[in-house]
């Protein structure tokens, strides 16, 4: 029943922090309550038995891609009056049209998902079995991980040296 | 762990909760920054499904595409924080609806 | 993993090797001349490799699947990459001392396709996809100058993500109905699993769908198209038309296959819906277009919208001969597809190159008396767009509609007549433009000796003409896939 | 002899062809030679062969070569020769050459002297073509060539759009006719497989009954182009109009022989039109009203060839009313004699015309007694014979029909009577114009008199409509035998008389003064009638009503190709649909994030909805 | 062989006839002129050899070697493709007049051609290349492949030599056509299909396609194919709009070969297969088709009527006279068909030669406008003859070609039916009323002041010569057929049998 309860719980912490990420005018606030939000996922991944999951999540997402927006937003140096403007822009007349077709989304998925049943997994699927899965049938994924996380690296390298060359 | 029965579709629903949110802020927000963040969101929703489903299901191919999944989140961020730094150096803004010089 | 399956590896292996050792020279020492034939090298390597691995055909990990019409389609976009990478070497001149990292570049975003196109597991088409589309992002954004590149970058990338992260929570939903992310595990369990749960699947799928379907630019998931065509750098244009979107399409044409999504008619429904409004909403969009780069993302909306006839006509196949036109209806009319575009691309990165005022139809005007190589081979390729005979995508409209009548989708074939008739008066424009008579005041300007762009675009114009007069060795090379 | 026949045409063929090909390069003299030595020599051979026939009266038949076969439809380039053909010949030669004759002097001064003989060479050409054919196809060539020619020649000075105006006119609306004459030839072949027209008259007796319908149409369908041809009503207006050419040409084309092809086809084609007793009554109904509406107009005109034309029609109608009441002879009897008197007038006339400086308006003539005497002895005849005083050629050939008339069984004595009104009404119109032009005062000066080349035609014209009423044309074999019957004799007196009464009221009227129609003209009654009468009936006035100015209309609508209109509502439709999509590309991310998302949704409605189904 | 050499010849010639520009600028029209003629007398000494051309066998549909020439070579042999040239009567007379026509396009366009000389000899050579190859080729998918790609080189002709508004005229002409075409293409594919599902052979073969059973209402649905595409081209109304806009705005060669030539492939695809192929189906649709041709008979007459262009003009009478050769199809008996295939030939003729006088007006005026002209005869009497002759050609004087063709196919629709008879007739009032207004607007009426000092030039050699050759011609049609009825006749008579042996079950 506790993990229920938490999960519950945790989920709601996470709906609610991620609406209110999507709703900031500032940048940094936004992305504490993505950080809140992302670790309220985490701790989903551990209650349904995927602790290794919720390790990488806190760890590379919550910690290093987030880390990542917040370096940018310090070297964009966004101001106050930026963020008066990004108020200024949440207006209803901007945001009801979107919202209808996210509702209309979120109701069709909600439909169909709805018919599925059955609680998730009794059994924690162990860091081992991923490791295992992983460097067994998945081999070559992570080879290829390796090229797009190169194409990446190559990709924000031609861009941002740019920008500082020309800053300097 | 014993006893563990939250119900998949309740954690599916509240993936689909956070795609839909994630959906929703690429629509209403302009500023880039912003942007990127929703993408991230939608991200972790199929994220989020993926290990639910892989829980469900008791395998770990649920938790292995979560990683990709996060190898791609980065590489794109990367990229895209990259474009932010030169749409701000360009076009000293970051409002997106301001970059429509190509229509028609 | 055993030898054979090395081999069988064997593009994907020199891709990897070639962007390994561009790294390393990089390092070493920058020089963009010796990057381009170690690209290059790489490339023909890479041919060689393709042509190699077909001894050795087979299944490798449940990742991959190597079999002749993967390879075959391995072999094209090579060709087609080759093509970009000749006519990259003179474009971006302001760029030229950072070159490395473009072809660099290339060259992972071609490991991504042919990833994608061998995929037969959610997990190398999730890869494969992003990493062919992360190395296009910079390569759109790579000039250095003008807002345009930029824009287009900024566009696909947020937009691209999007429909990835569409694309993932599909797989997701299919993963949770079925249990299995491979195809072919997936097609298995969801027929044995059809009474059980099948709205989880179908939204997984349209889900699937929608994500490919924006990379293929279908309608309504096509307005990227224009925008980016027009914003990237000419030869990457090229290239995203007829690599990216071929790949995507071959990878589309296994999911559908494999995971047997052929038997569920709300899916059919949705992909005629889509493939109806594409065809349309394309040749209309392109109608009146004076920007040739938008006019012609705006006509490849409506000629995947075309491709898409083919596989709802293998829903309503029934015998076992149709289901082989069928292979055969992909593989020419793709096929047909990338060299006529990229004898279009050709031409117009070699006048157009990166200014976008050169790439509006005035610019063209006359260009039969200033260089009739390249208007022949932009005249060429438009007739063949427009499916006039004697030209390839002559017979790949013969095979869409021979399916279509098989298949008796008359709707479709309906959309397909009309918007072939729509399309004619936009192609022809260019045509006309081109043939001008007005523009012979031009004549004067000193005409270059025949470069290799020249080359490459009487090479591709008659391969055009190849494949649209003596079609029957291909018919029978693409039988035998 | 008999097989020269077929040089009769080819002659004035061939040497219409030289005046062609030579009209920038021969000589006056040669040109004149030519054009009218041709025809001579055309009128010798027909002279030949018809006293070769005389001697031995047996028709025949000469094929050239087969025109065309298709299936059994095989008409050959093939002549007919028989007593019809012979007078028919003999006319069109004869005075042809005459008139050719005339012309060498009448157009002496023209610049297209070449051109003018090619044409008439061309026509007589056609015209014999036309009357020695041996089916109707070849008949219908002739037909549509003397149109031609005749187009040709209305407009022959083409720089006056005046002239053009009516040429075209002439030929449309004989066109009119032509059309219903080669529906008729469809539907002669359809029902009886030939167009050779004795083997057609003979398998026609054999399939028809008379009074059957078909024979009806089919008589109608040819008298449509009878009409048309020879300017009956309701398609007589043309003729009036045609006299915009050379006056020669209207003596040829437009009196003495094209406009009598529809008596000529009628009378050919005897064997069809007996099966149908309605159709001959409609020809002598057509044949009355036309001669007496065209005598009411003649009464009015004062342009001196527009008497003369519609006192043609008159004179046409004359002979349809003896076709229609079965004197076939009659009426090619009164062909002849009217070829000669009216192309007598006719080039009296040209005479007239050409020394008064072009003056048509006869109130502007007077007194030319004396100035042209030759001149006016020839009207004094022509002008007698056509009124049909006793003695002269009309005289003969009118009293026939008139008492012919009388004996139709169905309606004769009204015939007769409306027969014997036009007699009158002839007499006073023709001596009118005698009397007007001739007497009174002088009021223009004439140039002097005909030369020699115009005075033997006249005289030669003169002495044939005396004493053409006493030849005897060798028909009787083409014709089924006249009853034999004879009216009372009161009748005969009657008939007789009438014409004499014409002339006195005219000279009472004209030229005396003494019978003042001042008063009754001037009525606000007779007023209306004079115009009435003087514009011929009204008719052109209707015609372009009815026909010609909402054809002009619906040209003018159509201009624009309203079909076209529609393929510019696609092409719209096409634009509308661009523009539409266009705005839709408005180059915000945003909005293309909401059309995928809209798009997803939809995808994932439409996979919903079946899937629904099938649960 | 010699068929494909008869097409080779003129693709090469036009090869040639592109690269001699560089010789000199007047050297291509030469070579085009020398490349025709020798195709011609090429054609002429192969037939040489054959039986009499009057005793011709009658070919049997069906059975190509009782043909006149046969050629057959695979191509796509997956599809069941060859390259399949057959050769009969009427094939042999498309053929014998295209190639007069195309040496006397050539002589049309001597002078008025300005720029790019070789380019367009070698187009018009390519023209008739793909025209040639339209009337010999009995494989269907050769049939629309050469029925496409004979617009090409006829578009660059309209496009880049023609008139003011060309790039109008020549999209509006590749469209129409390439729209229909694509009709046709599917109606060709479910044609193969159905054969196919009934023998399981791809074949594309006319001769393997004909008698392919298959349900009415698929018959009547692929018919409609054919024919709309086939009439697209004739042109019948109402799909005739191209047609005045291109013919218009078309180079002088370009509207010969467009009236002369390329107008008659589509009655000549209505004879071949339209009816042909799908017989049942045709009878059911002939009183549209009829209808169809009436209806454009009398509309392009009173079109023609209201215009004021010249071009224009004779390119509505050209509607008008396709009309006939619709009725004349469609009526399906030897007369209309004979009377169809005569009005091909002589209408061929007749246009042209308007066509050739507007254009050497254009070329001495520089207006097609007839309120410019005026009286014209009196400068140049020897067009103005030439003219008026042909107007009376055109009319259907009896003696010319035209008549012996209208007169037929009115014969044959008679006894179809005596109604659109009738209305068809009127073709023939309503034809003299536009053919003398041209006359009186042009060449006769008071002379145009403005015109009097042009200096005009009358018809001289080289032009009287080429005339000269219609005129005879058309006399000849006009007097004595035969020769040309007994070409087509044992054809004709074939297929009348074979269709008549279809309807009876």
């Amino acid at each position: 029943m506790l993990e229920i309860t938490l999960f519950y719980i945790a989920a709601t912490i996470a709906l609610v922090a991620t609406v209110l990420a999507m709703t900031r005018a500032n940048a940094i606030h936004a992305l504490i309550y993505l950080i809140v939000s992302l670790l309220a996922v985490a701790v989903i991944f551990f209650l349904i038995g995927a602790p290794f999951a919720a390790a990488l999540e806190i760890v590379i997402y919550a910690g290093a891609i987030m880390v990542l927006f917040v370096f940018v937003i310090m070297m964009l140096n966004l101001g106050e009056e930026g963020d008066a403007r990004e108020r200024g822009l949440l207006q209803p007349s901007i945001w009801a049209g979107p919202t209808v077709l996210s509702l209309l989304l979120f109701a069709e998925l909600l439909y169909m998902i709805s018919t599925i049943e059955g609680p998730v997994s009794t059994q924690a699927v162990s860091a081992k079995e991923v490791g295992l899965a992983l460097f067994g049938p998945y081999v070559l994924a992570v080879e290829i991980a390796a090229m797009l996380l190169l194409a990446g690296l190559v990709g924000s390298f031609h861009l941002g040296r740019r920008y500082l060359e020309r800053e300097e | 762990m014993e006893g563990l029965n939250i119900p998949l579709n309740h954690i599916l629903l509240v993936s689909t909760l956070l795609f839909s949110i994630g959906m929703l802020g690429l629509m209403i927000r302009r500023n880039i920054i912003f942007i990127l963040m929703s993408l991230e969101v939608m991200l972790n929703a199929a994220a989020l499904a993926f290990v639910a489903a892989g829980a469900h299901w008791g395998q770990p191919d649920g938790q292995i595409i979560f990683m990709l999944i996060l190898t791609v989140a980065a590489a794109e961020v990367a990229v895209g924080l990259g474009l932010v730094l030169q749409v701000q150096r360009r076009f000293k803004t970051l409002d997106m609806d301001s970059a429509n010089r190509m229509r028609g | 993993m055993n030898t054979g399956q090395l081999m069988a590896l064997m593009p994907i292996l020199m891709l990897s090797l070639t962007a390994v050792v561009l790294m390393i020279q990089a390092s070493i020492k920058r020089d963009q001349g010796l990057a381009w034939w170690i690209t290059a090298i790489g490339f023909l390597l890479t041919l060689w490799g393709a042509g190699y691995a077909r001894e050795f055909t087979q299944p490798v990990t449940m990742l991959l699947m190597v079999d002749d019409w993967g390879l075959f389609f391995t072999t094209l976009i090579l060709v087609a990459s080759l093509v970009t990478l000749i006519l990259s070497k003179d474009s971006f001149s302001p760029e030229g001392e950072r070159k490395e990292e473009y072809y660099l570049l290339l060259v992972l975003s071609v490991l991504g396709a042919v990833v994608l196109i061998q995929s037969s597991h959610m997990a190398s088409l999730l890869l494969g996809m992003e990493l062919m589309g992360v190395a296009l992002y910079g390569m759109i954004a790579f000039p250095e100058k003008g807002e345009l590149p930029l824009e287009a970058a900024i566009k696909y990338l947020v937009l691209s993500a999007c429909a990835s992260a569409m694309l993932l929570f599909g797989f997701a939903l299919i993963y949770a109905a079925t249990g299995d992310l491979s195809y072919g595990g997936m097609g298995a369990k969801a027929a044995a699993a059809f009474s059980q749960e099948p709205l989880v699947l179908m939204a997984g799928s349209a889900m699937v769908l929608a994500g490919l379907g924006f990379k293929l630019s279908v309608v309504p998931f096509h307005m990227w198209t224009p925008d980016v065509y027009q914003g990237a750098p000419t030869p990457v244009t090229g290239f995203l038309a007829t690599v990216s979107k071929g790949a995507v399409f071959v990878a589309l044409t296994r999911f559908y296959l494999d995971g047997q999504l052929y038997q569920y008619d709300s899916l059919i429904m949705a992909l005629s819906v889509v493939a109806m409004a594409s065809m349309l909403v394309g040749n209309w969009l392109a109608l009146r277009q004076d920007n040739i780069k938008r006019l012609l993302a705006y006509s490849s909306i409506a000629h995947f919208g075309y491709l898409l006839i083919v596989l709802i006509a293998l829903a309503a196949a029934q015998s076992t001969m149709s289901s082989e036109l069928i292979g055969q209806a992909i593989t020419f009319y793709l096929a047909a597809y990338i060299v006529t575009t990229l004898a279009a691309f050709t031409v117009i990165a070699n006048l157009a190159g990166e200014d976008d005022s050169k790439s509006m139809l005035s610019a063209f005007e006359g260009l039969f008396w200033r260089n009739p190589v390249q208007a022949s081979a932009l005249t060429v390729a438009m007739l063949s767009f427009a499916g006039i005979p004697l030209t390839a995508g002559f017979i790949g409209k013969f095979y869409l509609i021979m399916l279509s009548i098989q298949s008796q989708l008359w709707v479709l074939l309906g959309a397909l007549v009309l918007g072939s008739a729509i399309a004619i008066y936009y192609y022809l424009r260019i045509i006309f433009a081109m043939s001008k008579t007005s523009g012979t005041m031009i004549k004067t300007e000193s005409r270059a000796a025949l470069g290799a762009q020249d080359i490459v675009a009487a090479l591709l114009l008659l391969l055009v003409l190849a494949l649209g007069s003596w079609p029957q060795p291909f018919i029978e090379f693409a039988g035998a896939l | 002899m008999g097989d020269m026949i077929w040089l009769v045409p080819l002659i004035p063929m061939l040497s219409s062809i030289l005046l062609m090909l030579g009209s920038g390069s021969l000589p006056r003299v040669i040109i004149g030679l030519l054009g009218v030595c041709s025809v001579g020599a055309a009128a010798v051979l027909t002279l030949l062969v018809g006293l070769d026939f005389l001697a031995n009266p047996q028709p025949f038949q000469m094929t050239l070569w087969t025109w065309m076969q298709v299936g059994n439809f095989s008409p050959g380039i093939a002549f007919y020769f028989d007593g019809l053909t012979l007078v028919m010949m003999s006319v069109i030669t004869g005075v042809g050459f005459l008139i050719h004759l005339f012309s060498t002097e009448f157009m002496e001064e023209d610049v297209s002297y070449a051109r003018y003989f090619a044409y008439l060479n061309m026509f007589v050409a056609a015209m014999l073509v036309l009357v020695m054919a041996d089916n109707l196809l070849l008949l219908y060539l002739g037909w549509e060539g003397v149109g031609v020619c005749s187009y040709l020649l209305v407009g022959f000075w083409y720089q006056n759009s005046a002239n053009g105006q009516a040429a075209r006119k002439a030929f449309v609306v004989t066109r009119i006719g032509d059309t219903a004459m080669a529906l008729g030839l469809l539907l002669l072949f359809t029902q009886l497989g030939t167009l050779d027209i004795q083997a057609m008259m003979g398998v026609a007796n054999e399939q028809w009954q008379v009074g059957d319908t078909l024979p009806l149409i089919a008589c109608l369908l040819l008298l449509g182009g009878a009409v048309g041809k020879s300017a009956q009503l309701p398609l007589h207006t043309w003729l009036p109009d045609a006299m915009a050419g050379p006056t020669p040409v209207s003596a040829l084309i437009h009196a003495a022989t094209m406009v009598t092809a529809g008596v000529y086809l009628i009378a050919r084609t005897n064997g069809l039109f007996l099966l149908a007793p309605t159709a001959m009554m409609i020809v002598a109904l057509i044949g009355l009203a036309t001669s007496l509406m065209a005598a009411f107009t003649a009464l009015m005109q004062s342009d001196i060839k527009r008497i003369l034309a519609y006192s043609t029609i008159s004179q046409i109608g004359y002979m349809f009313l003896a076709l229609g009441v079965g004197a076939w002879t009659a009426g090619i009897f009164h062909l002849m004699t009217h070829a000669f008197f009216k192309a007598l007038l006719f080039l009296g006339s040209g005479a007239i015309i050409h020394y008064l400086h072009h003056e048509h308006d006869i109130f502007k003539m007077g007194g030319l007694r004396s100035k042209m005497p030759v001149t006016f002895w020839s009207f004094m005849i022509g002008s007698a014979a056509l009124a049909a005083l006793p003695m002269t050629s009309g005289f003969f050939s009118k009293d026939q029909i008139l008492l012919q008339a009388y004996l139709q069984p169905d309606a004769g004595p009204w015939l007769w009577l409306g027969g014997l009104l036009g007699a009158l009404l002839t007499a006073i119109y023709s001596f009118r114009l005698v009397f007007v032009v001739f007497f009174g005062e002088a009021k223009t000066q004439p140039d002097g008199d005909t030369g020699w080349r115009m005075a033997l035609p006249l005289v030669v014209l003169c002495g044939l409509a005396m004493v053409g009423g006493y030849f005897i044309i060798p028909v009787a074999e083409v014709f089924p035998v006249a009853s034999g019957e004879h009216p009372a004799n009161w009748v005969e007196y009657v008939s007789i008389s009438v014409p004499l009464m014409g002339l006195l009221l005219s000279y009472l009227i004209f030229h005396s003064g003494q019978l003042n129609v001042d008063k009754l003209v001037n009525s606000s009654l007779g007023q209306w009638l004079r115009r009435f009468w003087h514009s011929g009936w009204g008719i052109d006035w209707l015609y372009d009503r009815i026909f010609v100015r909402p054809y002009y209309r619906l040209s003018g609508i159509m201009v624009n190709e309203p079909i076209d209109a529609i393929y510019g509502l696609i092409v719209a439709i096409n634009q509308t649909f661009n523009h539409w999509l266009a705005e839709s590309q408005t180059g915000r991310m945003r909005w293309y994030i909401a059309s995928m998302v809209f798009g997803l949704i939809l995808v994932l409605t439409l996979a919903l909805q079946i899937s629904a189904e099938a649960l | 062989m010699v068929m494909v050499n008869l097409i080779l010849i003129l693709l090469l010639g036009g090869v040639i006839a592109m690269l001699s520009e560089r010789a000199g600028e007047n050297i291509p029209r030469r070579v085009a002129l020398v490349v025709i003629m020798l195709d011609l007398a090429y054609l002429l000494s192969e037939l040489w050899g054959m039986p009499s051309l009057t005793q011709l066998q009658a070919p049997m549909p069906d059975d190509p070697s009782t043909w006149l020439m046969h050629f057959k070579a695979q191509w796509i042999p997956a599809f069941g493709i060859s390259i399949e040239l057959a050769l009969d009567g009427i094939s042999l007379l498309m053929v014998l007049l295209t190639l007069v026509l195309g040496a006397i396009a050539v002589s049309a366009s001597w002078t008025d051609i300005a720029v790019k000389h070789g380019f367009f000899e070698a187009n018009l050579l390519w023209t008739l290349a793909g025209v040639l190859g339209v009337f010999m080729a009995l494989d269907l998918f050769l049939f629309f492949l050469f029925w496409e790609v004979m617009l090409i080189p006829m578009y660059f002709m309209i496009a880049i030599w023609g008139h003011e508004n060309r790039g109008y005229a020549a999209m509006k002409f590749f469209i129409f056509t390439q729209a229909s075409g694509l009709l046709m293409l599917v109606a060709t594919l479910a044609l193969v299909k159905v054969n196919h599902s009934a023998t399981g052979q791809w074949s594309f073969s006319y001769f393997d396609l004909l008698n392919t059973p298959m349900p009415e209402q698929t018959a009547h649905w692929l018919m409609l194919g054919f024919f709309i595409a086939f009439v697209v081209k004739l042109p019948a109304f109402p799909f005739h709009t191209w047609l005045p806009d291109a013919h218009t705005q078309a180079p002088t060669a370009g509207s010969v070969i467009l009236a002369g030539i390329l107008l008659k492939t589509g009655a000549y695809g209505l004879i071949r297969f339209a009816v042909p192929l799908f017989p049942e189906a045709a009878l059911d649709f002939s009183w549209t088709a009829m209808a169809l041709g009436a209806a454009g008979v009398v509309y392009g007459a009173v079109l023609a009527f209201s215009q004021s262009d010249f071009k224009r003009l004779v390119a509505y009478s050209s509607v008008s006279h396709m009309g006939f050769v619709l009725l004349g199809v469609y009526a399906w008996n030897e007369l209309a068909l004979q009377g169809a295939v005569m009005q091909m030939v002589a209408h061929g003729f007749s246009t042209a030669a308007l066509f050739m006088i507007a254009g050497s007006l254009q070329e001495r005026l520089h207006t097609r406008d007839m309120r410019e002209m005026g009286g014209l005869w009196q400068q140049m009497p020897r067009m103005g003859a030439v003219a008026m002759f042909f107007v009376l050609a055109s009319l259907g004087l009896p003696g010319l070609g035209n008549f012996v063709a209208e007169f037929l196919v009115l014969l044959g629709l008679f006894q179809i039916s005596p109604w659109i008879t009738a209305v068809a007739a009127l073709g023939l009032i309503t034809g003299a009323i536009y053919s003398l207004i041209l006359m009186q607007k042009s060449f006769q009426g008071e002379p145009n002041p403005k015109l009097q000092d042009h200096g005009l030039v009358d018809f001289a050699g080289r032009e009287m010569l080429t005339m000269t050759v219609m005129m005879v011609a058309l006399i000849g049609l006009g007097l004595y057929p035969q020769p040309v009825l007994d070409m087509a006749q044992p054809v004709l008579q074939s297929l009348l049998e074979m269709t008549s042996v279809e309807a009876m079950p």
